[in-house]
């Protein structure tokens, strides 16, 4: 009888995971975020990456000079904060090049990847601005009716970053309450996901209830306990308010005060754990979820 | 724009309370509601909607359904992606496939906010500027509006400020699809099949379209705020009726439902 | 405060279910076959239905004389049932008319449909007969990268019958170790659905892990415990193989003997109560699944 | 075709199990094996590669992943979707999205039958007849086999029966393309990103394909059976070396697996 033990783990570290990421690549970043290995990103001081991503880590990422070109939807924080601060900046700067969709266009190119397909076709975004300012998105006539749509191409990612509740040693995953609605899409159209979870749980646990697996093998997994800190991870923990106000905050003023949360939060601490240790143990309990 | 406004003598409610009457008012029982996040005069309206009036409605937030009118209370989230308020979802099961059952949208609404809106109802969340690769102010993108606005049985554009800069006679950029050059069929010409936008709500007050061409029109005035402040606050020829009436103000029972049950933490009444 | 009575039951009796559907309809028959619901379509004697479905269900519908039109991917019977042997007969006599296709070919039209799109492209099937034997598939090169692909036009069922384990009296559906493969497509894509299960369960079940439900309201519930049989309910019962080996022996031989299983089976019990009583309630207990 | 043949003096076995541990042989550990509904033949051989040599494959059967080579049996199942034999799974997620994650397909292996199969491996199963409204033979349909060998690394073509009619020069219809024309460039001027068929195995003997043009070369016979009767049994000229083994028998170890951990009921060895 074949031993249990030469089925392959795919657990791996956090340095790991981001070694396998270059200059210049295709990353996409889930919502919840996958805060430590995007803080291990910058730490690392990747550059020139296109950055499939939304809100507060695609902001981070960009203020950190990470990014050339960024694939979003939305790059706003959420209530009273419109637009997030560095995004605006690098793109009225010119800094960073912007692929203007919005939610359907993007579920569709990466959907068309997953599918293997050139592209798909999309209706949501005929007779705006959207195929006029971003030219990959080609408006063309349906073979069957004539109706008026857009194709999206195939957009595929180099390798998509998720965070999620608990996952088996083998990559099997869990969302507790639903994956964020992009991930699945993000990680089907990549040429590799690694998924950093709160918690690594028995084969077991996760055969006792088969459906409840979100994503099935073929991903790599790093353990990172409040790994989506200062973000949310449902069933965990809710957002640390106050710290992500005050990056947006550092963020809107730029500069050294912005240098100054980055090397804090970001550069300073060499590893997850040394970054959980500056936050403190106090401050992590107080985000439980319920 | 917070004001305090006398309801009945003995209670004052804000404009954004105004607002999240109104619009509550004109949502139908079995309607199913989606809010995008960050929008708290939606957000407030569609509870308030569901407890008044809409045991069949659902509410659509982050990726889940919910029929929650047995609720003692619906509160409002504390900030975005405040995954609390859906913890008494019937099913995420839109998270997968959000965009695959449009075809059943005609009896989804759906709220839009913008930086530009033009007289046509067609709305701007990429920019400002002529050159998009160099743009004046940068915008938050499109997040899911343009499909929404495609697809949706019909949609309200709902906004903070009401200012010439806003109400522009031109968006330098469309993410959403009003009513296009303002051909009534313009949006079935672009083969559009959701009903469009119904009305623009603002801290001054509600506008509708004409029927042809479509163009914004006022309806009603907040209480305290006259014609000639909107038109002065408009950077268009906004149609003004001769007759414009006082947006109504919200029932005592509203106001009470509103306030214990939907937004016990007063978001509507901070100045924020 | 809202009585929670004002909230709209969504059950309705089989007769309701049923009634729905007229001749000349398109209808969808998920997987596991809501066999109930099939055996009262046949009482009713509807006639030139197009039928998306496959295997026995469909079998029997075109056995019965209800179907003009099918689309399937699949009429064989699993195991020692290479082809149906009602629709291989009524096909080779030309009294149906098959709209040949395959699994991603029919997945990708129900997703037009549910997409609100005339279309959509697919690589399966390219340099296949598929295109020749069936007009309705269009080889077009993509408006991106000029690639052959298959353009598959929406297929929008009238109504979709499906079987599942469970839901609430407001249509929240849950399959027991999810749904069959196409039932949610067939959903998705039609006007109108309808969900015969095995039990209805309290809102408050459906409340305590929403991730489980499968199909979210807008769709009616038949109540209809064993409604599968002789097919299989996953979680419930397993196939009754005596009786489907009765009924592909009977419609192998055709005439007298299959009407004689379709009297027997499908008209003279006069509800799925009458048929239960007439399948005796031993036989029943004894094809619990594990 | 249920012979029995002698394995190392102590054993005998059937063609099935012959065809069986063929292919689980030729499966590699990592790799991840879909088998459709009703096919005994590869049902068995990927339990037995799973048992045997392959604790990192992941076996897909009725839309559930699983990766059971801890368990002391993985039974055959009884009828076809026989959902017992997912009992064990770790996800059942290929459920709602089978179709939209083919470009991880490059591991995975499936395996096809068909009514007709031609010299270039291009498979039918919509029928036989000229006039597709009046088949003279109507096949049970094309299942999702298109789908699955458009984009799979490899299959395999398994038959239960090796006949002139079932071996064609010409399919009447073509379900799953194999190498088209014979072009070795065939697929892929197609755009089909799939490795394409393998091996062609039956119950008389196995196949491979030559380099260029492709088409069907023997590469071994079963036990038994004699080279002239798999070319009276082809419907075209096979390709036939100058030397055809015989197809290795199973190893006793392997017949015990086979027999006490996967086929426990004897299904390769019934009759039917």
């Amino acid at each position: 009888m074949a031993s249990l033990s030469l089925r392959r783990e795919r657990i791996i570290s956090e340095h790991d995971a981001v070694g396998c990421i270059a200059d210049g690549m295709t990353i996409a970043i889930g919502e919840p975020h996958p805060m430590a290995l995007v803080r291990h990103i910058i730490r690392r001081g990747l550059r020139n990456l296109t950055v499939i991503g939304s809100g507060l880590a695609l902001d981070i990422l960009i203020a950190a000079g990470c990014v050339r070109k960024v694939i979003s939807y939305y790059a706003g924080g959420g209530y009273w904060v419109p637009v997030a601060p560095a995004f605006r900046r690098a793109a009225e700067a010119g800094l960073i090049e912007v692929w203007e969709c919005e939610e359907g266009i993007l579920t569709s190119g990466l959907e068309a990847a997953g599918k293997g397909l050139p592209f798909l076709p999309w209706r949501g975004g005929v007779g705006t601005s959207l195929p006029q300012v971003n030219p990959d998105l080609k408006v063309f006539s349906d073979p069957i009716n004539g109706e008026t749509l857009i194709a999206v191409p195939a957009i595929i990612p180099d390798v998509t970053l998720l965070h999620a509740a608990e996952s088996d040693a083998y990559g099997n995953v869990r969302h507790c309450g639903g994956p964020g609605w992009i991930d699945l899409f993000l990680h089907r159209a990549a040429r590799r996901t690694i998924v950093q979870v709160e918690k690594v749980i028995s084969n077991e646990e996760i055969r006792s209830n088969p459906w409840a697996t979100t994503i099935n093998s073929g991903v790599d997994i790093c353990r990172m306990p409040y790994g989506a800190h200062p973000f949310y991870s449902r069933g965990y923990y809710v957002q640390d308010k106050p710290l992500v106000a005050e990056y947006f905050s550092a963020a809107n003023v730029g500069g050294a005060e912005l240098g100054h949360f980055l090397d804090t939060y970001c550069r300073e601490p060499q590893s997850h754990a040394e970054y959980l240790t500056a936050i403190g143990i106090k401050r992590l309990l107080d985000l439980h979820e319920y | 724009m917070n004001t305090e406004i006398p309801v009945e003598q003995t209670q004052s409610c804000s404009v954004q309370e105004i607002m999240a009457v109104f619009l509550a008012r004109d949502l139908v029982d079995g309607e199913q509601l989606q809010v995008g996040v960050g929008l708290p005069v939606p957000e407030a309206a569609v509870r308030l909607a569901h407890l008044m009036h809409g045991p069949n409605m659902e509410l659509i937030f982050l990726g889940a359904r919910m029929n929650v009118a047995h609720l003692d209370s619906i509160p409002l989230p504390q900030f975005g992606w405040d995954r609390r308020v859906v913890r008494w979802a019937e099913s995420y099961s839109d998270t997968g496939h959000r965009f695959d059952h449009v075809n059943d949208w005609a009896k989804r609404v759906f709220f839009v906010g913008g930086i530009q809106v033009d007289p046509q109802g067609n709305t701007n969340l990429i920019g400002i500027g002529e050159d998009h690769r160099r743009l004046k102010f940068r915008g938050p993108g499109s997040v899911g509006t343009p499909t929404l606005t495609t697809h949706v049985g019909r949609y309200y554009i709902v906004l903070n400020t009401h200012t010439a800069r806003t109400f522009v006679p031109k968006c330098d950029f469309i993410s959403t699809v009003g009513w296009g050059d303002g051909d009534p069929n313009a949006r079935s010409k672009l083969g559009l099949p959701g009903g469009g936008p119904r009305y623009c709500v603002t801290p001054l007050c509600v506008m509708d379209f004409t029927e042809s061409p479509k163009r914004l029109r006022l309806r009603s005035v907040h209480p305290g705020v006259c014609v000639d402040e909107v038109r002065d606050h408009t950077g268009f020829d906004l149609v003004i009726p001769d007759e414009v009436p006082i947006t109504a103000l919200p029932t005592p029972a509203e106001l009470t439902v509103l306030r214990e049950r939907v937004d016990p933490g007063g978001l509507l009444r901070s100045p924020n």
